[in-house]
């Protein structure tokens, strides 16, 4: 069921990626990775995975595009011409692509409800859910509780990248010998720019608004605490863009950001140990209520804000780190 | 129309192909990064590939209707961690280049031979 | 105690006294005085096993169990007791020698030296005690190692480098041939215990005999015969009372009391016996035997002399195994101990000498008779005794050797011991002649008489030991004709 | 309440959930007595996990209270239990000796956030070998991953950015191939368990996707691994990252990533891949016998202390793998006996490099020359460690070298072959050990003296519990031998 649509894009897609590579201006480049993630993100959409596409979206065209720039302007803009000897690396790419076709292309892999992939464990899902959970969106119920083990691990994952990143370049790491630069698109803002912040302060209320919505609402419609988190800092790294980092710096404090970052990893961790104490397996949150269906809900709930909240902490801490470096 | 219904399949080794030729050819180290986002990307395309099924519908069940053909959310899920860790990586690689950049001055060529020894 | 116990105590007592002697470092005398009360104590319990064995008992005693089938075990037969006896005695000798020696020397690091001391003698006790061939291979790699920072005491480029050769030709033969002589055995054999009469036997046959047996002789580099030989004149860069007692006992008879278990409790002597592939280990311990003399001959430098004359010596009791008659057997284990007696007494000599002038080379012992009577007296005795005339140790042992190839018929091994006595007798003469009737061509650079009292005292012991086993040598002759008795 | 079903689940929890408090502190001190003591707990839980296979169960816990496959299950068996050993000790022990050393290289500042990233590692490790999960593997493995390229950054020279960078790149390329081989494997049985994977492979017609996805599995690991000749991030990673943290993942991080490579490849694809041999027999052996004589090799000639010793890594890897590549039972029990012992020595052997970094800047042989005389404790465990590097007897590497050369003899010719390999290895090992201890215990001291004393207590006295240990199961190879013994009845009952 590969639409027409769906081909157009994916090519699209396929020259931005080419795009991406080839170019020499790497600003350019990091404008072509937005410019592909939406891409990607549309075809998740098209091909029903509307959470994937939101996720790819705020993430990948949001947060990424802010973390490439903002390293960007702490490294180069130009890249050096001439890279590695480029056979050798044709080579190994090429084997690897023919290994690839000798295993996938005997059969699509799109479409077929008979597939094991499909017959296994999805109709499984769908029952479990229907009758322990009643919520309808299917892929928070996995992403929460029949894998919520995975979810935590994912969380922690963020939380490691904030670990690391404000480790290298955090205020306590070793300052670099570089002097402030001045064209800090992220540190500085765009204060000069009256329309852009006019309509940033428009626009961002709104972004805070859907982030919260995105949040509470995700049993019921695309979306979780991920992809609140992220929509949150992305609000919030908006208004940095637009005023400066010390102003974002001033509606949430890198103090509490880093509360938050570890915060939200523990009431995801500490669900599970309540549950742990309350005679269940690690993260079995039908143990927490009285009413099974009620407390699977009850544990969704709270992860999902335990996740969000973790999210939205370490991206922020992200930018506040890329952003203050090189300032002091 | 098998070409067709291998197209997916296509673009996931041809994105393949180009986010991993970037990541061993290219020597700036924020286009390996940038090649490595590629390359992940190209894998959550086959896996949403795989979960979706003729006919069906994002598996949101509307209007308690949860007879309707729905798509599989598992690799949904999957890919959904893969995102974030993907995101992660990029932050952390991110940060080392930066200090690449600081130290060395520069952020390609970081195997060219080096006066380091008594640093 | 019980024999266990004691087994035990042979093993954990030298090592206790190595840890002890690392803590007291910083007192010279409290060190010392454990050296020799660890040396003492170590006496007590091994000669404590003599009788037993003596009344034909076999104690032995697991430690562990390395892998399910790979015992950590210790057996005390003759042979080994033997060998543990000889060296338990000559350490206590040797650490008052040394005592004299590292101090009138003025030797550094003289901790690392009694501690590593201490860890090789319960490596020779490991290996004189093992039940099996694995638990003998650790205790041999143990006693290398250990011997290794003895060999680089000095610590210059030369000695270093010494030490090297030392090391490489002992460690590369032992993994590169002992082991796979081992795990050769154990995938044929399917065990790797002593046992009396052999284990291999119908398990292997041919060629194949003689090439696992040039594995065992050539892996098992500690009995010096050529060409594995080298490293024993490179472990002569030692301070003396290594050279003394590791380098003329612990060590090299490790290596040929290795070998001669191998041939006893591995091939057994007559099913080596019916093997014609074999029959070359005799004729190149014979080689051995006159190149090495022959070399002697040719050294200018008196611990290098001594260490060559010590490689001939080695392969007489190699020869002797190999000949693989019951006189002869008993002649190789006789041999191990008349030699010891003899050759430590030679290289304490040398070493008196060192210390008291400084003087290493030949040419150099002009008149020294007169300014060191003791000492040339003892040297005197030593050398006889390597040339195995009577009353010395050596002619028993050689006596025997002798008559055992006799029983053979070995008219190749007759001839080796007659020629080589005669080279033997070549080399040492001249020496002994020099030291008493030649007179000093020039006073030498200081006045000097006698070295520092504890190692005269020390080598005019070990002399007198040598001049007793002449005399009084029935009990060893009976404790190792157990071995033949058993075996026949 | 009982604990003791839940012990699976504490293994990673307690680590897992003690990096965010740490993170929130500030004093180094404290934050170090907080890693030490969730390092330490997780040891504990090896430790009665050990209890619980030894007494012959395979401990199982469903997450979430989901059954397997539709949760994620937690799976301990004998070949994860004797790894959890390894890398909950290796991790206590580092800590335990390391605090100085990293209090010098990495600064009092960023303790906190190094110590949660220590942690992290950890809780990633472990949450590989229980996990029963081919997905939460991949999770696991990033959280780890991403973990020690921080500890690996925090390196105080500056190469050691670039070595990090490469560990990153090749790092996320490794773990997406394995993706890749585990979408592969979920496309065709639309389970993500593995035991479940392993009985649904079984009747997968179409077996050409299995190979591709055995072979994206088995590269994307091996790229983890450092197996020869994917290795190239691995020497420059050891030698910059901090001393403390060599000493940890030199015993642990390859060798997880191996334990998966081990578990997807015996226990998943055994079955339905018939001639699955071939990916053994003639690609696996080859590259592991070529690993070893290149990292012996080149550790005989490398200047550098601790770059010898990643090289030698590269070779104890291809003991492992050769091990595992003759396909037999004995092979199998040889490889785990070797993860474990290797880990021991070189465990021992970083920690011996922790105390000199102590003493010294440089680790260049040049310039360590002569360091026996002001250190000898130090050194006499390094020598002491380096014989169980070399495989002598009477330490732990002899075991696990002596149980290679009986499986690889199970081999006929082959095997003979193979043994003269491992003799001719054992060798080059005498060599680079022995460069290393003569030049260290008999060179002359370059150029100004420094009056460097011997290492500090702490350091020191966990540096010789680590060769103890090597000594103890050099003698007493019971448990590692028990556990693997059952690794390989378990790898048996896998074989087709």
């Amino acid at each position: 069921m590969t639409s027409l649509l769906t081909v157009f894009l994916l090519v699209l897609a396929l020259i931005t990626a080419l795009g991406v590579v080839r170019a020499r201006n790497l600003f350019a480049a990091v404008m072509l990775m937005g410019i592909f993630s939406l891409l990607m993100a549309a075809v998740f959409l098209l091909l029903d995975a509307p959470d994937v596409a939101l996720t790819e979206a705020a993430v990948g065209a949001g947060i990424s595009t802010v973390l490439l720039l903002s390293a960007m302007a702490l490294t180069a803009e130009e890249e050096l011409a001439g890279g590695i000897h480029p056979t050798p690396a044709l080579a190994v790419v090429l084997v690897t692509a023919a290994v690839i076709f000798y295993g996938m292309f005997e059969k699509p892999l799109v479409g077929d409800p008979e597939a094991p992939v499909n017959t296994h464990l999805a109709p499984q899902f769908f029952e479990l859910t229907r009758e322990q959970m009643e919520i309808p969106n299917v892929v928070t119920a996995v992403l929460a509780s029949f894998r919520g083990y995975d979810t935590l691990g994912e969380v922690i994952v963020v939380l490691t990248a904030a670990i690391g990143v404000l480790f290298l370049i955090g205020p306590d790491a070793p300052q670099g010998s570089r002097a402030p630069s001045g064209g800090n698109l992220a540190g500085g803002g765009l204060k000069h720019h009256q329309p852009l912040r006019i309509v940033g302060k428009i626009a961002i209320p709104f972004i805070l608004l859907f982030a919260f919505y995105v949040q509470y609402h995700g049993e019921y419609s695309p979306g979780g605490g991920f992809q609140a988190g992220a929509l949150l800092a992305a609000g919030i790294i908006l208004f940095g863009l637009l005023e400066g980092r010390e102003a974002a710096a001033a509606v949430i404090p890198t103090r509490v950001l880093k509360a938050m970052a570890a915060g939200g990893a523990l009431v995801f961790g500490g669900v599970g140990v309540v549950t742990l104490l309350m005679g269940g397996q690690f993260l079995e949150y039908r143990v927490l209520l009285d009413h099974p269906v009620s407390a699977q809900q009850l544990g969704i709930v709270v992860i999902e804000v335990g996740v969000g909240v973790t999210v939205s902490g370490v991206l922020l801490l992200i930018y506040h780190a890329f952003a203050a470096r090189g300032r002091g | 129309m098998l070409a067709l219904d291998l197209f997916n399949s296509w673009i996931f080794v041809l994105l393949l192909m180009v986010g991993f030729y970037a990541v061993i050819a290219r020597d700036n180290l924020v286009k390996k990064l940038m090649g490595l986002s590629i390359f992940q990307s190209a894998v959550f395309l086959l896996f949403i590939t795989m979960g979706t099924v003729t006919g069906g519908t994002a598996p949101i069940v509307l209007g308690d209707d949860w007879g309707a053909v729905f798509s599989n959310p598992l690799p949904q899920v999957l890919i959904l961690t893969a995102i974030v860790v993907g995101i992660s990586t990029l932050a952390l690689g991110l940060a080392i280049v930066v200090r690449i950049k600081e130290s060395y001055g520069r952020i390609s060529d970081i195997d060219a031979p080096e006066r380091d020894r008594r640093l | 105690m019980s024999p266990q116990s004691l087994i035990a105590a042979a093993l954990a007592v030298p090592l206790a006294g190595a840890v002890l002697i690392a803590l007291a470092g910083r007192w010279p005398n409290l060190r010392e005085g454990v050296t020799l009360v660890t040396a003492g104590s170590l006496m007590f319990c091994v000669w404590s096993l003599l009788p037993e064995v003596f009344a034909g008992g076999r104690p032995a005693l697991v430690v562990g169990e390395m892998m399910p089938g790979f015992a950590i075990a210790f057996t005390v037969e003759p042979l080994g007791m033997l060998f543990a006896a000889l060296a338990s005695l000559l350490w206590i000798v040797n650490s008052v020698y040394s005592i004299g020696y590292m101090r009138g020397n003025r030797e550094s690091r003289q901790t690392r030296f009694y501690a590593c001391f201490a860890i090789a003698l319960a490596a020779t006790m490991g290996v004189a005690f093992a039940g099996n061939l694995l638990t003998l291979f650790l205790c041999y790699e143990v006693l290398t190692v250990s011997t290794y920072p003895l060999v680089a005491h000095k610590g210059d480029a030369a000695t270093v480098r010494s030490a090297r050769v030392y090391l490489g030709i002992l460690i590369g033969a032992s993994i590169g041939l002992f082991l796979p002589a081992i795990l050769w055995t154990y995938t044929v054999a399917g065990t790797l215990d002593f046992v009396p009469g052999g284990i291999l036997e119908g398990h292997i046959a041919g060629p194949a005999v003689g090439f696992l047996l040039a594995l065992f002789v050539f892996g098992i580099a500690k009995s010096a015969v050529m060409p594995v030989h080298r490293w024993l004149p490179a472990a002569m860069v030692a301070p003396t009372p290594v050279s003394a007692l590791l380098h003329a006992v612990a060590v090299v008879k490790a290596g040929v009391f290795t070998l001669t278990k191998v041939v006893l409790y591995v091939f057994g002597i007559d099913f080596l016996d019916a093997q014609p592939s074999a029959e070359w280990l005799a004729p190149l311990a014979a080689f051995t035997i006159l190149a090495a003399s022959a070399v002697a001959l040719a050294q200018t430098n008196l611990k290098r002399m001594l260490a060559y004359s010590t490689i001939s010596q080695l392969s007489y009791i190699v020869m002797a195994a190999a000949v693989l008659k019951p006189l002869s057997e008993v002649g190789a284990s006789i041999h191990m101990v008349s030699h010891a007696f003899g050759k430590i007494t030679l290289f304490f000599a040398a070493g008196a000498i060192y210390v008291a002038s400084k003087k290493t080379e030949l040419h150099q012992l002009h008149g020294i008779g007169r300014r060191m009577p003791w000492t040339m007296a003892a040297f005197t005795i030593g050398a006889l005794s390597m040339i195995g005339v009577p009353p010395t140790a050596g002619f028993v042992s050689k006596w025997y050797i002798l008559g055992g190839s006799l029983q053979a018929g070995n008219l190749v091994a007759v001839f080796t011991i007659i020629g080589s006595t005669v080279l033997n007798a070549a080399y040492f003469l001249p020496i002994v002649y020099r030291a008493w009737w030649r007179t000093e061509e020039s006073p030498p650079a200081r006045e000097h008489g006698e070295a520092p009292w504890p190692m005269v005292v020390a080598l005019t012991g070990t002399a007198l030991l040598t001049l007793a086993f002449f005399l009084y040598n029935q009990p060893v002759i009976d404790l190792e004709s157990q071995l033949v008795g058993r075996v026949k | 309440m009982n604990l003791e079903p839940h012990l699976p689940a504490l293994q990673v929890v307690v680590p897992l959930l003690t990096a965010p408090l740490v993170v929130l502190l500030r004093d180094a001190r404290l934050a170090w007595w907080a890693a030490l003591a969730a390092s330490a707990m997780n040891f504990a839980v090896a430790v009665a996990i050990t209890g619980q296979v030894l007494d012959g169960a395979v401990v199982r816990y469903d997450m979430g209270g989901w059954a397997a496959p539709l949760g994620i299950e937690l799976r301990v068996d004998a070949l994860s239990t004797i790894l959890l050993l390894v890398v909950s000790g290796a991790s206590t022990l580092a800590l335990l000796g390391g605090r100085a050393s990293l209090l010098e290289q990495v600064g009092e500042a960023r303790q906190p956030l190094f110590m949660a990233a220590w942690l992290l590692a950890l809780a990633g490790l472990v949450g590989i070998l229980v996990s029963g999960d081919a997905f939460n593997i991949f999770v696991f493995m990033e959280i780890s991953s991403l973990a020690t390229y921080i500890l690996v950054a925090g390196g105080p020279d500056r190469r050691a950015l670039p070595a990090t960078f490469k560990y990153l790149v090749a790092g996320t390329v490794g773990a997406t191939f394995y993706l890749i081989g585990v979408g592969m494997v979920f496309m065709m049985t639309g389970t993500l368990n593995i035991a479940d994977m392993e009985l649904r492979l079984a009747t997968v017609g179409d077996t050409n996707i299995v190979y591709v996805a055995a072979g994206f599995i088995t590269i994307g690991l091996a790229l983890k691994a450092a197996i020869f000749p994917l290795h190239a991030w691995m020497p420059n990673a050891y030698t910059w990252a901090p001393h403390v943290v060599t000493a940890f993942i030199a015993a642990c991080a390859t060798k997880v990533a191996l334990y998966v490579l081990l578990r997807m490849d015996f226990f998943v694809f055994q079955k339905n891949l018939v001639d699955h041999e071939l990916q053994f027999a003639f690609v696996l052996m080859p590259l592991a016998a070529m690993g070893i004589l290149f990292g012996s090799i080149a550790a005989v000639f490398e200047p550098n202390l601790k770059r010898i010793l990643a090289f030698s890594s590269l070779a104890q890897i291809g003991y492992i793998l050769l091990g595992a590549s003759l396909v037999t039972v004995a092979g199998f029990n040889a490889s785990v006996l070797h993860l474990f012992n290797h880990a021991l020595a070189k465990g021992a052997l970083f920690l011996a490099v922790v105390c000199l970094g102590l003493r010294y800047r440089h680790l260049d042989l040049a310039d360590l020359q002569g360091a026996g005389r002001h250190m000898p404790w130090t050194l006499t465990a390094f020598a002491l460690a380096g014989l169980s590097l070399i495989g002598v007897p009477g330490t732990a590497g002899f075991v696990s070298k002596w149980a290679l050369i009986i499986a690889a003899l199970e081999r006929g010719a082959l095997g003979v072959a193979l043994v003269v390999l491992i003799v001719v290895s054992s060798l080059l090992a005498v060599v680079y050990v022995a460069r290393i201890v003569e030049r260290l215990w008999f060179g002359e001291p370059p150029g100004e003296n420094p009056a460097v004393s011997e290492a500090p207590w702490p350091t020191l006295a966990v540096t010789w519990l680590a060769v103890g240990a090597n000594f103890w199961f050099g003698l007493n190879a019971s448990l590692p031998g028990e556990l693997a013994q059952r690794a390989g009845e378990a790898f048996l009952r896998h074989l087709p």
